[in-house]
């Protein structure tokens, strides 16, 4: 055990799979000499040289096709997207080749791809840097979406995502590379599944649905909520898609009331799945609506208004407020 | 030899079925002994047989779509023909000859087109990858595919086929550029047939196409592509230099759709029968024979051999295409993951058991 | 009034936009002398040249960025992607441009363009000419998505798509191209909202909300519904985002049942979207939880499989003998 | 002259400050006078001050980021200044300098990187695109907006600027394939500035960037982009071909990248100090202010003039964004749409009220 940042676990993590498995290799733009933007392969190319931690030219779908190549050859390409907002050049590549290969060739040919991205905002960044695409792959059938919330999780997933056979995309809370924790990298891949949530506070009157960045303001909302008398349940999903259900269901079956909160627009989000999922498996147990607390429906704006798109702690506990009957903002509300 | 922009094109045979005689690229194709001619003409008859029976499968409902290589065959036999076993290649819809060059199992090369399946074999029986319908997308598949060859150690080679309208692809381009920044070891083979469906090859590219690799640090070639002995010679020269770990090479076939794009399509709206008509004279096939002819090697019996071949083959399609087994109805689950989903198992239970509440009488 | 099919009353519609406005201009692939592969734009390069209907190079990134360009200068480009699975090359155009550029310049800059997909399948193709890649745009904030079920929807909505001054995703249900119908082609684009939902059918139990290609089978399913006894009203979308969802709260209050219907996968697609707002405007209206009739969470698959992956008549009656809680395939599911 | 693939490179200005005589480019700067020499040296100067100031800000947290354009000055001013008013500018984040060209506020320069919004001008103000973050998205949007020219009938020309590592990107291939096919009036400004973030220009191209455009049937040129002069030649003539319906044209200018990437980046990881010094001497403003001394314009009271100019703007600049007024809370909700949503109108109504929740005491 030893405490790092998320970052550094994720690199480590890295570090582990290069070493491990001869076949894994990095490729991206900037993750050679300069370590990445975030400095998440600070290093390794130093150490394992630059046919295994390649810097690129400067195009996605290069990146991503490549790596469907070097797929097809045996290789477990694991590649970094520089921004959320940059991954769009290669979104054709990723949907119509690396989601679609393992079933167009029957099973024959396998895409253990995996596609890190830094999401999210909260970094001051100007347009494209702050996004959170992960709706556009869970709604994408053939890839994996996964995000992880703390350096534990960050070093042991991302091992877990590389050694997985299924492509995956790996979303990284950018906003949380510089927090600290314990990791064990002990820990192997194949140990966990990379399909469980967690729940990460007990509670009995409120699920609260996270993943990434939000974790942390949810587990605040938690004991902001418990100072108010409010039980909160906190789960981190880890896994997006597909969503360990089973582990949703019996919080709320539980507690009868869930709030989901992503950073994405609320539009078709991930928030609707898990509200229209949970509502069917537990339409009976509800004591309200499933409510939803995410960015706006609008593009990512500009650094100086994004407190007010990002979902934050007081936005939680408002609809905490909302699914618990409580006074809440839309209480005199008399909109359509 | 290897820079070409200035539109010159290589050609080997003439389509009168003259040897033209060509000091760069003759000792390429010096191995190229009677049996081996006889034999490259026999694959191009024998495809373009396949492909006949494959429209004809189509015109009677068998097959919902066909792609005819129709004129094409000196591209892909020339170029099919000089790959080696573990070379891989990548290609469109459109390369069922290469496909027959790497030994595909005749049945499988109808799978897609009638709709049983979306890939017609396993890739890596014949080292091929399945046709590719997103135009473009396989040439940084072959280019990733080099590059593990290239980490590997190996001299294998991968080639990657796609028309003229491709090339406007930013993926086609951006293959070019990564095949060049790593040397990897890739032909890019682009059969420029003048359509891509409707738009002839002038709205693509102003110039000819083969100048464009050149700025990309690419050495090109622009050959006869209904010479099938200019194809072999190109194409060994472009593996060769791959193979000796000198990067990438792209080759333009310069060719002509005898066909349709498609049996779905109609050329009666855009082509103009006398363009047709000028590309006739240079069959690919054709020039063969008179070649063959002129060295006295086309007897009645090399033809009747060959005619026999190409029956038998158009028999085991059709025979293969029409006792094709139906795909199962719960095999739409199956390889969406190589790992269990959760999510997925559930649905696929949950429809096996909608399948049975019919037979149960619901 | 007069008779035509689908594909002809867009054709008309698209004549007509080229006759009122001269900024209006087609781009797409071999949408000119070959009139498209669906002949939707038959004729209208031969009458209006090929500077106003333009055959582009084969480059989807291309048509979508060239056609940004014309829109700065005052043009209203409208682009043809010749199928549903070849729009994924113009995805950055779309989602980082198109999508963005108004909100981008504080509305300085306008994106009226049209993108015309035809999409969705049951035509017995090959891969990626059959998906249903909706639920990727109704995502984007800043889009407009809409579908047309009939002819005279098709005439009319692509008028008012390309009179609109926000970018709009036009999914036509390409299966449904040879659909007769009448079509008034005097009603001029201003006449409806771009946003409001249609009742096609009224009943009192169960609402069946449906769009495009599935509109048609929704009607059936009523039809064969209330042999049954199960009054069922389907509601018909046609502006997928934003949603009219008054005309289906209003509905829902009514029967208190809701089935939604679509042909993409259904984790994360339009269906999710409708079932969690809808969830939370009637909770307490709601006797059973929403159902989805979706696509399965597969790639589209090969031609002999679609009948399958389809959403048709049967499974549309299976869900709503389940909302009923009537007997249903699900009945003895013991499943997870 | 057009079509330039041999590395070679014009140079009207040395970096000492010689005048270099160049039969086909002399024309084009003729009626360069010494009031105008003199101008585009003051120009030079001002926005390597506006930049300088910028640095500044961002270092004391009055903007959140800064991509300085120091080393491509001559690269900027030299093209920029030879637009018309009604030719439009679609460039990427770097061009800063351009912008002042086209005589954007001072305060809206900064609006972007204090993070005030996402574009800082009003694009038909200065005819000109706001910056624009996706690597080479731009160059598609030139092009269309040059058809658009084209088919208006109009002698309006449409620029696009990128950066060497954009090349690489299919959009920017796409852009020039276009441009091509309808013979757009647009101009491809390349800024060669050696590197993308962290990689060189090698890793991109392993040929001169120049060189690819003839193969797409763009004639190009390949200019010293630190040579003010130069940069204005080779961007007159593009403009001119354009004009007169002649179409495209690709311009390498090859500069340096003096400073980082941006103020977040950290060079000292990845440039070699003794490649900086290189380019040092080649300063672009240096070598004006040598050719101005020769011609004995460089008199205290010009350079007086200049730096008052200059640390006017940087005044000006630090007190605009000093001063720069907050966005509105509930402006994040505006302009999505250039019509009302049901949907956004519902969650910007809620906000609202969520807002007023607090300050009604919650
Ligand atoms: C990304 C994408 N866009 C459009 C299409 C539709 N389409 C199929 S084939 C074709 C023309 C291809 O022309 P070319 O590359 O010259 O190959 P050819 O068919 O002539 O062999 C087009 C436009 C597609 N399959 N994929
Ligand atoms: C599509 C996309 N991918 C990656 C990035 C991240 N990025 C920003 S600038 C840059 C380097 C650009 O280099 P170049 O084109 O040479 O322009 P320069 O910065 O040198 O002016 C990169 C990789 C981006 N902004 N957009
Ligand atoms: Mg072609
Ligand atoms: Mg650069």
């Amino acid at each position: 055990m030893s405490t790092m940042t998320l970052s550094r676990a994720i690199n480590s993590g890295l570090r582990k799979a290069l070493e491990d498995d001869p076949k894994v290799v990095l490729m991206g733009e900037d993750i050679g000499k300069l370590g990445g933007v975030f400095r998440v392969t600070d290093g390794l190319q130093k150490d394992f040289g630059a046919h295994r931690v390649m810097d690129t030219p400067l195009a996605e779908a290069g990146i991503i096709g490549t790596a469907v190549g070097l797929a097809y050859r045996g290789y477990r390409p694991v590649c970094e997207i520089q921004f959320d907002g940059f991954i769009y050049p290669g979104f054709d590549q990723i949907v119509t080749q690396v989601a679609k290969l393992h079933y167009r060739t029957g099973g024959a040919v396998k895409m253990p791809i995996t596609i890190r991205v830094p999401f999210g905002g909260g970094i001051g960044a100007v347009e494209h840097h702050s996004e959170s695409p992960e709706a556009y792959f869970t709604h994408t059938s053939g890839l994996r979406v996964v995000s992880c919330s703390n350096p534990q999780d960050a070093h042991t997933m991302v091992r877990q995502a590389i050694a997985s056979d299924d492509p995956v995309l790996f979303f990284e809370p950018k906003r949380r590379y510089w927090t600290k924790g314990e990791v064990n990298e002990e820990i192997t891949a194949d140990t966990l599944s990379l399909e469980s949530a967690a729940v990460v506070n007990s509670g009995n009157d409120v699920t609260l649905v996270s993943f990434g960045p939000l974790v942390a303001t949810a587990r605040d909302a938690a004991i902001a909520a418990s100072d108010e008398g409010v039980s909160v349940e906190v789960i981190d999903l880890r896994s997006l898609s597909p969503i360990d259900f089973a582990t949703i269901e019996a919080s709320v079956r539980k507690t009868g009331r869930l709030v989901i909160t992503h950073e994405a627009q609320q539009f078709g989000g991930l928030g609707a799945e898990i509200a229209a999922s949970i509502t069917q498996r537990c339409f009976y147990y509800l004591e309200a609506a499933p409510e939803r607390v995410t960015g706006f429906d609008t593009p990512y704006p500009a650094a100086k208004l994004e407190d007010h798109f990002l979902p934050n702690l007081d936005r939680m506990l408002d609809a905490v407020d909302r699914v618990m009957g409580k006074d809440n903002s839309l209480s005199n509300w008399k909109g359509q | 030899m290897s820079s070409v922009d200035d539109g010159g094109l290589v050609q080997l045979l003439s389509p009168t079925g003259e040897r033209v005689k060509n000091a760069d690229y003759d000792s390429w194709v010096e191995d190229v002994d009677d049996a081996q001619l006889k034999s490259l003409y026999e694959d191009m008859v024998v495809v373009r047989r396949i492909d006949t029976e494959a429209t004809a499968l189509q015109r009677q409902g068998e097959l919902g779509l066909w792609p005819p290589l129709l004129g094409q065959e000196a591209a892909q036999i020339g170029s099919g023909r000089t790959l080696r076993e573990d070379d891989f290649v990548f290609g469109s819809y459109r390369e069922n000859g290469v496909a027959y060059c790497r030994g595909v199992d005749y049945t499988d090369i109808m799978r897609v087109w009638r709709g049983n399946a979306h890939a017609g074999w396993n890739p890596y029986d014949i080292n091929m990858a399945p046709s590719q319908v997103i135009i473009g997308a396989q040439t940084l598949h072959a280019t990733g595919y080099a590059l593990g060859c290239q980490q590997d150690g190996v001299d294998t080679v991968a080639i990657s086929y796609f028309g003229d309208g491709a090339t406007s692809q930013g993926d086609v381009n951006e293959a070019m550029i990564f095949a060049a920044s790593y040397q990897a070891p890739v032909v890019f083979f682009c059969q420029n047939n003048q359509w891509a469906i409707s738009e002839p090859v002038g709205l693509q590219a102003r110039t000819p196409i083969a100048g464009r690799a050149p700025g990309f640090g690419i050495p090109s070639m622009r050959v006869d592509g209904n010479d099938v002995l200019a194809v072999m010679a190109a194409t060994r020269i472009a593996l060769d230099r791959a193979r000796s770990g000198n990067g990438p090479t792209f080759i333009e076939a310069v060719t002509y759709r005898m066909g349709p794009h498609t049996t779905s399509d109609d050329p009666s709206r855009y082509v103009d029968v006398l363009e047709r008509e000028d590309w006739q004279v240079k069959d690919p096939i054709v020039r063969v024979e008179a070649y063959l002819k002129s060295k006295d090697l086309l007897t009645e019996e090399f033809q009747a051999g060959v005619k026999a071949k190409a029956d038998d083959v158009a028999k085991k399609i059709r025979a293969g295409t029409l006792n094709m087994e139906e795909p199962d109805a719960l095999s739409v689950f199956d390889n969406v993951y190589s790992t269990s989903s959760s999510w997925l198992d559930r649905q696929k239970n949950q429809y096996s058991h909608y399948l049975q509440s019919f037979e149960g009488g619901h």
